[in-house]
């Protein structure tokens, strides 16, 4: 019943929605994975981006990925407020990450609240020329809403990548959470280069709450949903791993499109995580984990 | 049946691709003071974590006391009389040392009578190390050399029959390192056998009965130290002309 | 003194889902109430006492609302209970009604009664005595009576209380009506980010019928994903919430046409009853700054009107006894904004109302686009009747 | 130390023929349906204190125990209804294993990793409970509870008086654990498993009884859940809240004796009920939001490592 | 001996000394050293002698910026100027082209060892270099060039010494400081690690200030030294003869 075309559909659907799932977790792979920062308010900060977007998309008529990259910037400054925040109360004092965790979970709470507050708690959407079109490569169809976001997660986890590897900042933000001393000893200033990572993990939040909304409608408390995902990307990858969190992405989403294609959607999600259960007891570190 | 404390048959363990230790037999006597020398990652650590149960061999098998304990957890090793100190410390950072010493004492030493008085013992393995000052501090405050000497007493506090030091002296002066040297001998003649693994010579040397040599995971010579310090190999793989 | 004022005021009091999931619904039913009580109060309140409402927002948790019905009862001391939003909301406060024999009036909860069948419990929206079958039953009525007669059906749901409950329903009206189900199937709420390989896999059994139930966010991936993957059934939609939705109607806009699903109310000719047009002025008036749903078509009127059917009671029997009020109620036609409302069995309609709609002639993504008759043309019942079902699908698209 | 232990005891069998006086006085059944929110968190929080802050391990998962143990009592329920008694030992006992499970886990995964896996667990058991129609699948169901039970006016003030006494015994088995040497032991596990294990610690017995005792507790405090809501469906046993909650609140009153989850619970379970019949929903969500933030950025050691550091100062003032 | 032919070679311009003056700190409540001053000058190699906890660690981080002195003071002097390192961060000192090998290595563990080392090479100045320093690193430790993608962490511990001592030259210093170099080295690996540093020295016509226990490797290489006993300077000896004369130097490491 299901043929060839089926299985090609089911798959570049699976890996559209993994880009985007990749795009999601970049910057949690960088705060969390790298500089040990449990930001579990990851997702909140994505919403928020959705509705920076969402605002000057409804009345500007801004395009909504326009509208991430412009907004990247100031949230760049957002994110290096809060890690300010955060250093000072707990790295400062040694306090362990457990204790940031509650801090990260009261703030996902402030940036709901902030964002009912403003928008109200109804779904906000927007609208761009290339959401609702799709074009087909022979018989596999792609629609523009999935691919672009798949294409902004790809680069934006390229980019990181290389940024990571190839520059001496980019390693000096690999080692500075192993040992912020010895960081020191290189030359660099730990807390810059903390802070500095922190923000760019903010600001690609904000790039992906624009691919969010893209792909669908949003409401304040949505970001919930996305917190068991975007974990488990960062972690199925491996932590700190760019090529990890685009393969993870990869992986979660072609196991949820296949799982709704052929067992039914209602077992997509239990067929994800339990992917991610089995991955973390046979190789504890992730795919790409060190 | 040998009459050995501890016998290690062929024990290999490779990590990925790379073997640190490549079948490598050791037999350690009841009672016997016993250096363990090579150069630096020659696999000295990794037979040490294989021993006390901390890593799981790949192939081979150990004998303590007559008994096959390749399978069994590294917690019943301790409470069958292995102790073993690590090369980089690795305290209960929220103890004081004093409480560092507790764990050892209540789970091994006394592991049928949970809740005994323990602070006298752990008080007298401090004054012994000459570490009572630092008793109510935690280990947070401790510097390097103090975190080695507090591997070295909670080793010593699991009471064990075999007591292995992984280079709790490195870094010690000559006079504190001939107090700790005085310190196994002392246990060694109420009856502990100690295996030692140092690259001081004058305390391998001096303090050992027996020396074994790993080089690249192998084992390459075996001897009285005078032996050692005179085999070629030896010379060349390790101690340099 | 204030404090005897005060003591005079008839206190209703009820947990909404104000935060979470069923938020911005019941913000909006939250102001419409709040609308009704303002203008009863206008008129000197009821049987001369001032209108005082009482809520808490229940989170759109469920463990939340017991505590709620108990401050309401046991210290503020409401003189009547109304329930929240949402079959899950009103369930746990059910028992408690009915421990204090109170009257306890449903909003939009879906065959909440079923278990306890507390005769003084009544719902507001109008599914039917069966609820869960007579939910659909317009949607296959209008499937069934097309040439050629469609074959077979595609089903998907949320997997959520209301959507599951939509297509148990629509599952036993595709038996009775002699379709084949060739697709069923249930999708994780929340927690679901692209419809596309459900939709393939629906696209794949080429069904003739697709009923879905879900809700806004789903609604809106699922018509999207539809439309790029080309997905054409004959009749589309049933039970798809949030379609009703002003903010989700204007990002769709043209995706809308041809889509067949249940409707409350509509600014169509054939539903002008009596009171909802000035209502619904005062509504639209507030919402923008309430940064709620602009049009209100969908909860609010309801929400009105089962507060406006007890105080009518209340005004009726001239009295504030729970037993004769709930008497009262039972046995009579009650008329308010949402028409005439009869009870029947478990408290739920006496018979089915619940319309089917179709989008039509939509060309603009613009708000006054949908404030217009002849965009939602009620295609069921023959009653409310105002315009004609393009079939298939594809045609009306 | 046994007379300490002794004097414990006393005061766990007062507080519960305490808990049941009250009902005996008091009518107010608002009063009930809060104090039995607030004493639910107390028994969440220690239960994942055992775990969390002895051990170490981070349990992402509360909610799925929590839920295992509703879910249980649905099925049982369903099935033949037997005595709640009977409901709390199958919800502890279900839960149990299924900590027993995550303590398996443990041989592998440390850290995040865990608290991920944890996570993941409740993620897929959602799944599962929402697909299994017997017990209402995703749409849930609704329950009745028995109109009567012997002893108390109502079965409000009876589900009150139960969950005071599953809180009473587990902050006295959190208690006991402490203050024995498997909770020495578990210290030791929280600051270096492999030197523990080499110290002679069984470092996999005492984490399974760590995951189990922690599990089951969750799960007992699950099990009258359903009679409590009346209705019960997937996504709010599985609610995000109880993660954060059994996590926040030991953090906020302090995770490494048994009196922090307790003053935790007990001040932020209170203010979320009086915040939610008193604040307007945002207000709510706020304050939430900021005594998490608060807390830990002006209690770094938890509200009872203040209170020591405060009485300290004081105690050296006088001196 | 063989240091001083450099000392000759090397012009005044790059001058690089390190000054400290009548230094007093401690850890809180731990006072640990008492007015040291000593004084390493261009192109020396000054030997910091002394047992356990007496503080050589604690001069070294003082000069390192990584604890602050409470009293007395710190210099660098570089081509002439004198530049005053209280106060200063460590990562300032390193880009004054002072390096540090720590004790206890601090390593990232869980950065492979070519990472480590490319790491070394943050500073401005340093990154110019880098194809050629680590090129001699791997040449002055082939297992490093062997192992350059394993993980620092994973290496055993003589291995990591070597890593630490390589990534310290690869930020191109012109001060190296060491402490305890041969800290859990073989001997045959201690006396290849002293000559490296040396061989590095005279490379790079480094100033070097080492820690160190191992006596007689120490004075390999050394051109004078300091003991220090309980945080005060209690013999500063001119040359390595008037060092192995002293008194404590023969009870402490020559076994007398
Ligand atoms: N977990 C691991 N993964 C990969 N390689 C490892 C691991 N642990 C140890 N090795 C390698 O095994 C070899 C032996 O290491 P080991 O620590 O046993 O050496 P050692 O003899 O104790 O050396 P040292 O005297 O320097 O402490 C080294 O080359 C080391 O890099
Ligand atoms: N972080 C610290 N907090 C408190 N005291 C410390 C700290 N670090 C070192 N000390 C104390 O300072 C004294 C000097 O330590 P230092 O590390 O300078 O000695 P050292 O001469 O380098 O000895 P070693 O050979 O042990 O390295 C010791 O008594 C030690 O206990
Ligand atoms: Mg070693
Ligand atoms: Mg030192």
């Amino acid at each position: 019943m299901f043929s060839i075309e089926f299985l090609l559909n089911a798959l570049v659907a699976g890996i559209l929605l993994g880009g985007f799932y990749a795009a999601m977790s970049a910057g949690l792979s960088l705060s969390f994975g790298l500089l040990d920062v449990v930001n579990i308010a990851h997702p909140a900060f994505i919403i928020f981006g959705s509705y920076l977007t969402y605002y000057v998309n409804e009345h500007f008529g801004f395009d909504p990925i326009l509208a991430g990259l412009v907004f990247a910037v100031p949230s760049y400054f957002l994110g290096v407020a809060v890690y300010k925040i955060y250093y000072n109360s707990f790295e400062k004092t040694g306090a362990e990450s457990l204790r940031g965790l509650v801090f990260f979970f009261g703030l996902f709470f402030l940036i709901e609240v902030i964002l009912i507050i403003t928008y109200g708690v109804d779904y906000r959407l927007v609208r761009a020329f290339y959401i609702g079109k799709s074009t087909s490569i022979g018989s596999v169809g792609i629609a523009y809403r999935l691919f672009v976001p798949f294409l902004v997660g790809g680069i934006l986890a390229a980019v990181l990548y290389l940024f990571l590897t190839k520059t001496f900042f980019g390693r000096a933000i690999m080692g500075v959470a192993q040992d912020s001393l010895a960081v020191q000893l290189m030359g660099v200033d730990p807390i810059r280069i903390k802070t500095v990572a922190f923000g760019i993990g903010i600001a690609t939040a904000v790039i992906a709450g624009s691919l969010l909304i893209i792909i669908g409608p949003v409401e304040p408390t949505i970001g919930r949903e996305y917190i068991g995902r975007v974990f488990a990307v960062t972690v199925l990858g491996g932590l700190g791993s760019m090529t990890g969190t685009l393969v993870g992405g990869l992986i979660l989403g072609v196991a949820e499109s296949f799982t709704s294609s052929f067992f039914g959607p209602s077992w997509a999600l239990a067929v994800s995580f339990g992917i991610l259960l089995i991955c973390l007891a046979v190789r504890p570190s992730g795919l790409f984990g060190r | 049946m040998s009459d050995n404390l501890l016998d290690v048959h062929g024990v290999t363990k490779r990590f990925g691709g790379f073997s640190a230790l490549t079948r490598v037999d050791l037999h350690v006597k009841e009672n016997e003071r016993f250096g363990l020398i090579g150069p630096n990652g020659s696999g000295k650590t990794t037979m040490i974590n294989c021993i006390s149960g901390a890593l799981a061999n790949d192939e081979g098998n150990i004998v303590f006391a007559g008994r096959d304990i390749t399978r069994i957890p590294a917690y019943q090793r301790t409470r069958l009389g292995i102790s073993r100190s690590f090369q980089i410390p690795k305290p209960f950072v929220s103890m004081t040392v004093l409480e560092n010493l507790c764990i050892p004492l209540e789970y091994a030493a006394h592991q049928h009578s949970h809740g005994v008085e323990l602070r006298g013992e752990a008080m007298e393995i401090l004054e012994l190390m000459s570490m009572a000052d630092k008793a109510d501090v935690r280990t947070g405050g401790l510097t390097q050399i103090e975190l080695r000497k507090l591997e070295l007493a909670r080793a010593m506090a699991a009471k064990p029959k075999l007591l292995i030091s992984d280079e709790a002296m490195a870094g010690l002066s000559d006079t504190e390192l001939d107090d700790i040297l005085e310190i196994l001998v002392r246990l060694n003649e109420q009856g502990l056998t100690i295996i030692m693994i140092e690259h001081i010579m004058r305390a391998v040397m001096n303090f050992s009965e027996r020396i074994v040599v790993l080089d690249a995971g192998e084992k390459i010579a075996e001897g009285t130290p005078d032996e050692i310090v005179n085999n070629k190999d030896v010379e060349r793989a390790y101690l340099g002309a | 003194t204030p404090s005897a004022q005060a003591a005079k005021e008839v206190k209703i009091g009820f947990s909404m889902a104000l935060t979470g999931p069923l938020g911005p619904a019941g913000k909006a039913a939250l102001l419409a109430m709040q609308i009704w009580r303002d203008d009863v109060n206008a008129k000197g309140g009821l049987l001369g006492r001032k209108v005082k409402l009482v809520y808490y927002d229940d989170q759109t948790k469920p463990a939340n609302v017991p505590g709620i019905y108990a401050k309401l009862l046991d210290v503020d001391k409401v003189d009547f209970i109304v329930s929240g939003y949402g079959t899950n909301l009103i369930v746990p406060a059910l028992p408690i009604a009915m421990e204090r024999g109170m009257v306890f009036m449903g909003l939009f909860g879906l065959d909440a009664n079923a278990k306890f069948k507390y005769n003084n419990y009544f719902q507001i929206m109008p599914a039917g005595p069966d609820p869960i079958v007579d939910w659909s039953v317009g949607f296959f009525e209008l499937a069934a009576k097309q040439k050629p007669r469609p074959k077979t059906i595609a089903l998907l749901s949320a997997d959520a209380e209301f959507a599951r409950n939509a297509v148990a329903g629509a599952r036993r009206n595709a038996k009775k009506y002699g379709f084949k189900i060739v697709y069923d199937k249930r999708y994780p709420f929340p927690g679901t980010s692209d419809f596309t390989p459900i939709l393939r896999a629906v696209k794949a059994t080429n069904p003739d019928l697709f009923y879905v139930g879900s809700y806004p966010g789903g609604s809106v991936g699922i018509v999207k994903a539809a439309h790029e993957i080309k997905l054409e059934p004959k009749l589309f939609g049933g039970g798809m919430v949030g379609l009703q939705y002003t903010a989700i109607q204007m990002n769709l806009g043209k995706l809308l046409n041809g889509i067949t699903d249940y409707w409350f109310w509509a600014p169509e000719k054939t539903l002008k009853f009596p009171g909802i047009e000035a209502f619904l002025a005062k509504y639209q008036k507030e919402a923008p700054k309430q940064k709620l749903d602009p049009l209100g078509y969908y909860l609010p009127p309801f929400a009105y009107a089962y507060v406006q059917l007890l105080g009518n009671a209340i005004e009726a029997t001239k009295s504030f006894d729970q037993a004769k009020i709930g008497a009262y109620i039972r046995n009579n036609t009650h008329s308010t904004v949402v028409g005439k409302v009869k009870f029947g069995k478990n408290g739920e309609w006496a018979t089915s109302r619940t319309f089917q709609v179709q989008l039509q002639n939509i060309t603009s993504n613009k708000m006054s686009e949908f404030s217009k008759a002849g965009k939602m043309v009620v295609v069921y019942p023959e009653e409310f009747k105002s315009g004609e079902l393009i079939y298939p699908y594809a045609k009306g698209k | 130390m046994s007379k300490e232990r002794k004097l414990f005891l006393i005061v766990a069998a007062v507080l519960i023929v305490g808990a049941f006086l009250i009902t005996t006085q008091m009518e107010n059944r608002f009063y009930y349906k809060a104090a039995y929110v607030v004493l639910q968190y107390v028994v969440l929080a220690t239960a994942w204190n055992i775990l969390g802050g002895y051990t170490g391990y981070v349990n992402f998962g509360t909610a799925g125990f929590f839920a295992m143990g509703a879910y249980t009592a649905v099925a049982l329920i369903k099935t033949w209804k037997p005595p709640l008694y009977l409901l709390l030992v199958m919800g502890g006992l279900v839960s149990g294993l299924l900590g027993l499970g995550i303590g398996y886990l443990t041989l592998r995964l440390k850290g995040v990793f865990f608290s991920i896996a944890t996570l993941a667990l409740a993620v897929v058991l959602q799944m599962l409970i929402s697909n299994w129609s017997y017990v209402g699948g995703g749409a849930g169901t609704a329950i009745l509870k028995p109109r009567s039970v012997p002893l108390f006016s109502n079965y409000d003030e009876f589900l009150f008086f139960v969950m005071a006494s599953i809180a009473v015994v587990s902050v006295a088995v959190a208690w006991l654990i402490e203050k024995s040497w498997i909770g020495r032991g578990m210290a030791a596990i929280r600051d270096n498993e492999e030197a523990a294990e080499c110290m002679g610690v069984p470092i996999l017995k005492l984490k399974l009884f760590a995951t189990t005792v922690s599990g089951a507790l969750m799960g007992i405090a699950g099990a009258p859940f359903s009679y409590f809501v009346v209705y019960i469906e997937p996504t709010s046993a599985f609610h995000l809240d109880y993660a954060v909650n059994s996590l926040a609140m030991p953090m906020i009153g302090g995770t490494t004796t048994w009196m922090g989850p307790l003053v935790g619970a007990v001040l932020v379970g209170t203010a979320q009920q009086i915040a939610t019949v008193t604040l307007s929903s945002e207000m709510n969500l706020l304050i939430v939001g900021s005594l998490l933030v608060g807390f830990v950025v002006f209690a770094p050691d938890g509200l009872v490592g203040l209170f020591g550091k405060i009485r300290s100062r004081l105690a050296g003032r006088e001196a | 001996m063989r240091s001083s032919t450099t000392r000759t070679w090397k012009g005044p311009t790059l001058a690089h000394s390190i000054v400290v003056d009548n230094v007093s700190a401690g850890y809180g409540a731990v006072r640990v050293l008492h007015g040291v001053s000593i004084q390493v000058n261009d192109g020396e190699t000054v030997v910091l002698l002394g047992t356990n906890g007496n503080g050589k660690s604690t001069l070294i981080k003082c000069i390192m910026g990584i604890i602050q002195p409470d009293e007395g003071e710190i210099y660098l002097e570089a081509d002439g100027e004198r530049i005053n390192l209280a106060g200063k961060n460590p990562e300032e000192i390193v880009n004054l082209g002072v390096a540090l090998v720590p004790e206890g290595r601090r390593l990232f563990p869980r950065l492979t060892v070519e990472e480590n080392l490319l790491l070394g090479a943050y500073r401005e100045e340093a990154r110019r270099g880098i194809d050629r320093n680590i090129a001699f690193a791997f040449e002055a430790f082939p297992v490093l060039a062997e192992r350059k993608n394993q993980l620092a962490g994973s290496m055993s511990g003589g291995e990591q010494q070597m890593l630490a001592v390589a990534r310290a030259l690869m930020s191109a210093p012109k001060v190296l400081l060491v402490d305890e170099p041969s800290v859990g080295l073989a001997p045959i690996l201690v006396s290849r690690v002293i000559a490296k540093i040396r061989e590095l020295k005279e490379e790079y016509q480094l100033t070097v200030l080492m820690a160190e226990q191992n006596f007689n490797q120490a004075v390999k290489i050394a051109d004078r030294g300091y003991i220090i006993v309980h945080g005060e300077i209690a013999f500063a000896g001119e040359d390595t003869e008037a060092l192995a004369g002293h008194e404590l130097v023969k009870k402490y490491y020559l076994g007398a």
